[in-house]
């Protein structure tokens, strides 16, 4: 399956749209947190998980979901979450602690929950595993065509829930696709001193379930394993699972010195940045000008921009409403 | 969610147990909306360990009733993402114990998502579980953990005595769209195996009906103490408070019905019209529900005839033997020499 | 690897004596039962699961290890704690509910602990596994020759921790053997309805690990895959996973009436039973004379019959008992 | 247990964060006991996201200085296991709001498996678990969790609200032969990104000493109220102390320091003096730490002088918008408030 130009060019919008996001993020997660770097304070508090880097994984997949395809993501999801066409607006207002953000500012950056497009997260490593299997269970059982995704670190990949996921996925034969963002790191601890295999395609075999891995962080490639295994979802052919090779080109969270990672490992990720290079092949092969990458870069960068000025201007919640919506 | 049964007058009674009430509120909610389903280990052919979803695999077939690997992390997340979808499932935890393999799925997603989505991802699922000791199965198998749910914020908590109550409770658990923990308790169950209180054993009208959350039930009136139980609990208090009247004592008890929301107004009205507290309590003593209620008395600046009190499981784990469980158990006679004692003057 | 004789007949004993002690069991749980059957009542109270049928698992494993080894069983542990030489007598008394049984009725069945054979147990579902790869990572480290073996129900090989486990153990390489008792069912449910795959050993090569499957529930073919398994594993060569095609004679627990079961399965598992099937070979092969026979089933019932006896006429603990060892 | 450090009359001063007392607790311990390791999730190169086993991989090298997999429940059980062949290992848990992947491994076997073994098979482990908000980090890495941990028998609960403790406690965890779950608050961890209290920088001695389970600190002494606090609640209480002085109240602060086993003779002490009880917990309010310090304050037959009360966080899950999650935590200002309504007479 490849994707035809249009595909290709909201893949690459999305990627820079998603990109363009997080760099604002960084740099307004930064205000209020020199000359000390304490997380309590500036506009974004908390911890941050940026997802520069990894943005194939997420438009490979997405370009085959519409709204109404259910998505579990994780702790580290704003491309994801772009992808899968969460309210930008309301995304940003929700990271910066709004009134306005898509749940009033009760969830922030891990809890991402936008209920229109059927976008959920988790913060636990691994646990939206199980809902992603619940999802796409109600499909098959209403007789929907539609697919549920959950997207999984690869150092997630070494928890319970996996298994129990997989197991119960395959025994239901859910339409459920899992992905595997494999960027080599838990944190500051390798795959190879986590995972027993070196890949965790490998391990679909002990659910009976198709299994695949995608190298190169290439979003074409990722579209077409994709693809595949969402249309064979989609058609009661089952679950699958799909490991990418990607790169985390951000430390784990914003503050992290990375000191783990081996010498010139970092700068080889940045020299093989998936945006320059999908924007050199769609160049490359004339399926978009330079000026169309301009409109394109303009447009993503003024959609960001604009999201972050209307997070900015809006609202705080009163202190009251943190006792909202305890109960539906 | 006040609705109550229309008792027909002339109707003959039905008495049920806990486990068929259970069960038959399963059937009619499903029989009514298409949007319940059940899953859990033997809760399919086997009809559940515990009887309460007995038929319900020959009514509604194996899409809707369905058996799951022993996965609990993997179907309780599950029903946590069908919630997500517009489907309320019923899961079975099969005994509380094992809560621990699969807390995650129920504290940190099903309890939270709704507000973690600003109200957007309602999470309408119940969570059956069985609780209790007694009958000897030891110290992974007979636990209670009341507080332990009850502590988390998120999910609504309930604990019925009796089949009236477990039916409605579970009627509404089901309407309801958060999630509910229903617990229930293996000594009431009505399964001839475990033995059976007879008290839970009680007239359950054949309609569906509702009993309201956070609504506690003066299970007896009396003046002369409140003795608040829950689950199987309240059937040793009205046992004490039958005995008691010998002893020329009143005795009231409150039966809290559900622990989330917790109804401190009853549990107060009634401290403040008696004077005097006992909590009665199978799970662990310390940090739960016994220190709760009492505190939750005292904060009120109810004014205390005597000091209160408390018998609960005391701080260690479930001991098989039953010379060394039983003892430990909150009993009739605990109860009787407690009261008798605040009544009678004791410090 | 091939049992020699005396370990042919050790296993021949061991299985009839778990056998004996399982029927002495059943008898003394149904004391106090009828007419109406309360499991809160009886010199035995609460939930029993028998091992009839599954001696072999026990037996052809345990027959490789001595007291230093460690290892856990599950709720279903009356024959692996026979074979791995927990006190017999202890553990009738256990069982009883007596303050001279292993841990002075605090137990019961479900929690026998034997620290001086190395005997442990837990009654949820593949927890015993995590503490196995535990002790096996601690025999590596300091250098001793030990290993650790985890037993576990076909059903709980769909149970988080069995991978968590699994990948723990063969990323530190440690001293471990998995051995899953396949018996076709979890309470009722069957592994085809709970299993995405035929065998869990098949499974193993999701964690780079060996394994093995076993059938015919033949105490000499187990010895010889386990023989091996162990054998690495004690060399230093890393952890493997074993399935064992076993039957369960018994309901899931007494009580069980095994109504899920299809139709006449029940009777071709007794037409199984490995405990006739490995009398008659021992027989047919010259290992064992009639007389020889006589004498074995002899020594193993007078010493069941022994240990019951004891833990009959024990005394119970006192009730302040309770309270101790809740802390060391 | 009671041995507590010589402080050399001459010594300078060694003013520490919590982070590096319980690095320098484990690094002294494992010189001195072979059998001690510590296991977790980033706790070698990178020294712990917390900084507690900051420079022990350089040390200890990487058979004692375990990273694992995210695999809590296959580690904390390998820790079981280690632990009844004979070491004592420390593993970090490190968000106390990962509990719900691994809990069985805690409750049900470390806690549970001296008992069932009836004293066989001691389960000398420490865990060591970051907990607390107040920086935004939501609903999923926030919680306190002390009421969960502390309700269930068969583990000791410490939580050190500074470095001395911290070190003593640590080292009195790891000689312990039962599971200890350490828990340290962020805020007070002494890791710049998380801002820190500093009073929870104090003196400590440079040899290993141990501070004891079970004996509560009186932080300040106060003749007109008990405030118990435990973690960074305490420093609120101290500061809230210091501001009542300008409202000519004395506020005594009680440190509980552990919560398994709980020191309630000296909050009963301290309240029989005072005549009044504020619990201050950043816990969720209900079923928790709160309400067994209130209870077991009045089941003593404490006489108060005013209804105890308690400012802890509401029952709602922690919101992560600052404007949201800093009010509904406990605070300096929210006890000065309570305080001074308690002792000018409101109810
Ligand atoms: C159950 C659980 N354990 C530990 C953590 C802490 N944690 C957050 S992210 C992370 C690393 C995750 O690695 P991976 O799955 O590869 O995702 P990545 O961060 O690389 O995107 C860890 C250990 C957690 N959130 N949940
Ligand atoms: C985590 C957990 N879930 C459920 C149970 C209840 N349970 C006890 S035994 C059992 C079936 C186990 O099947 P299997 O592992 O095949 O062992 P078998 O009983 O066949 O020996 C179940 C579901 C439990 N003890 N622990
Ligand atoms: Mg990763
Ligand atoms: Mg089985």
């Amino acid at each position: 399956m490849t994707p035809t130009r249009p595909q290709f060019l909201w893949m690459y919008e999305t990627m820079v749209k998603s990109r363009a996001f997080e760099e604002r993020i960084a740099t307004a997660y930064f205000e209020g947190k020199s000359p000390v770097f304490n997380m309590a304070n500036g506009p974004i508090p908390g911890e941050m998980h940026l997802s520069n880097g990894q943005e194939p994984c997420a438009v490979g997949v997405c370009a085959h979901l519409d709204a109404a395809d259910f998505v579990t993501a994780t702790h580290r999801p704003h491309h994801i979450a772009i992808a899968k066409g969460v309210d930008l607006d309301a995304m940003a207002a929700e990271i910066f602690g709004k009134k306005t953000g898509l749940s009033g500012g009760r969830g922030g950056h891990m809890h991402l929950f936008d209920a229109r497009v059927n976008f959920a997260c988790s913060g636990i490593i691994a646990q939206g595993m199980g809902p992603a299997v619940g999802a796409a269970t109600a499909f098959k059982l209403r007789g929907e065509k539609r697919v549920a995704v959950a997207f999984i670190g690869e150092g997630a990949a070494n928890q319970g829930a996996f298994h129990e996921s997989l197991n119960l996925a395959a025994v239901w034969q859910a339409p459920v696709v899992f992905v595997i963002e494999d960027n080599g790191w838990g944190i500051s601890v390798s795959k190879a001193q986590s995972t027993a295999v070196p890949h965790n395609d490998s391990r679909a075999a002990a659910y009976g379930m198709l299994g695949h891995r995608v190298t190169g962080n290439d979003p074409a490639a990722i579209f077409a394993v994709a693809g595949d295994a969402i249309a064979r979802a989609r058609a009661g052919g089952g679950p699958s699972l799909i490991e990418i090779e990607t790169s985390r080109l951000a430390g784990h969270f914003i503050g992290d010195a990375e000191g783990y990672r081996p010498a010139g490992e970092k700068d080889a990720l940045f020299a093989r940045d998936p945006i320059p290079a999908l924007r050199g092949r769609l160049l490359a092969e004339g399926m978009m000008s330079e000026a169309e990458d301009l409109a394109i870069v303009k447009r993503a960068e003024s959609a960001v921009e604009q999201a972050i000025a209307k997070a900015r201007a809006a609202p705080f919640p009163a202190a009251a409403e943190a006792f909202d919506h305890v109960f539906a | 969610m006040t609705a109550t049964a229309t008792i027909l007058p002339n109707r003959a009674k039905r008495n049920l147990t806990i486990a068929k009430a259970m069960a038959e509120a399963l059937a009619q909610e499903m029989r009514r909306d298409p949007s319940v389903l059940v899953m859990g280990e033997d809760i399919a052919a086997l009809g559940g360990v515990f009887g309460n979803t007995r038929g319900l695999l020959e009514e509604f077939g194996p899409a809707r009733i369905r058996d799951t690997p022993i996965s609990e992390t993997g179907f309780i997340g599950a029903a946590v993402g069908m919630a997500a979808v517009g489907m309320r499932p019923v899961v079975e935890l099969m005994f509380v114990d094992f809560f621990g393999v699969c807390m995650d799925a129920i504290y940190n997603m099903a309890a939270k998502n709704c507000y973690f989505s600003g109200g957007q991802s309602a999470v309408p699922m119940v969570l059956m579980t069985s609780v209790g000791g007694g009958y000897g199965d030891a110290g992974q198998h007979s636990q209670c953990l009341y507080g332990t749910f009850a502590h988390l914020p998120g999910m609504k908590v309930v604990v019925p005595s009796n089949a009236y109550d477990a039916k409605g409770l579970m009627v509404s658990a089901i309407r309801d769209n958060n999630p509910v923990i229903f617990m229930f308790h293996k000594a009431l169950q009505g399964m001839g195996w475990l033995g059976t209180v007879q008290g839970s054993i009680n007239d359950v009208p054949e309609d569906a009906y509702t009993v309201p959350f956070g609504q506690a039930a003066i299970a007896r009136a009396g003046r002369d103490i409140t003795i608040v139980g829950l689950g199987a609990t309240v059937h040793l208090a009205l046992d004490a408070a039958e005995e008691l009247i010998a002893n020329g004592i009143e005795a009231e008890v409150v039966d809290l019905r559900s622990l989330v929301p917790l109804d401190r107004a009853t549990v107060n009205a009634s401290v403040k019209r008696t004077g005097r507290l006992l909590v009665v309590d199978e799970d662990y003593q310390s940090y739960g529900v016994s220190g709760e209620i009492i505190a939750s008395v005292v904060e009120a600046g109810t004014v205390l005839t005597s000091p209160p009190r408390r018998i609960a499981f005391p701080d260690i784990p479930i001991p098989f033997s039953p010379t060394l469980e039983r003892p430990a158990l909150p009993s009739a006679e605990k109860i009787v020499a407690a009261v008798t004692d605040m009544v009678r003057g004791g410090r």
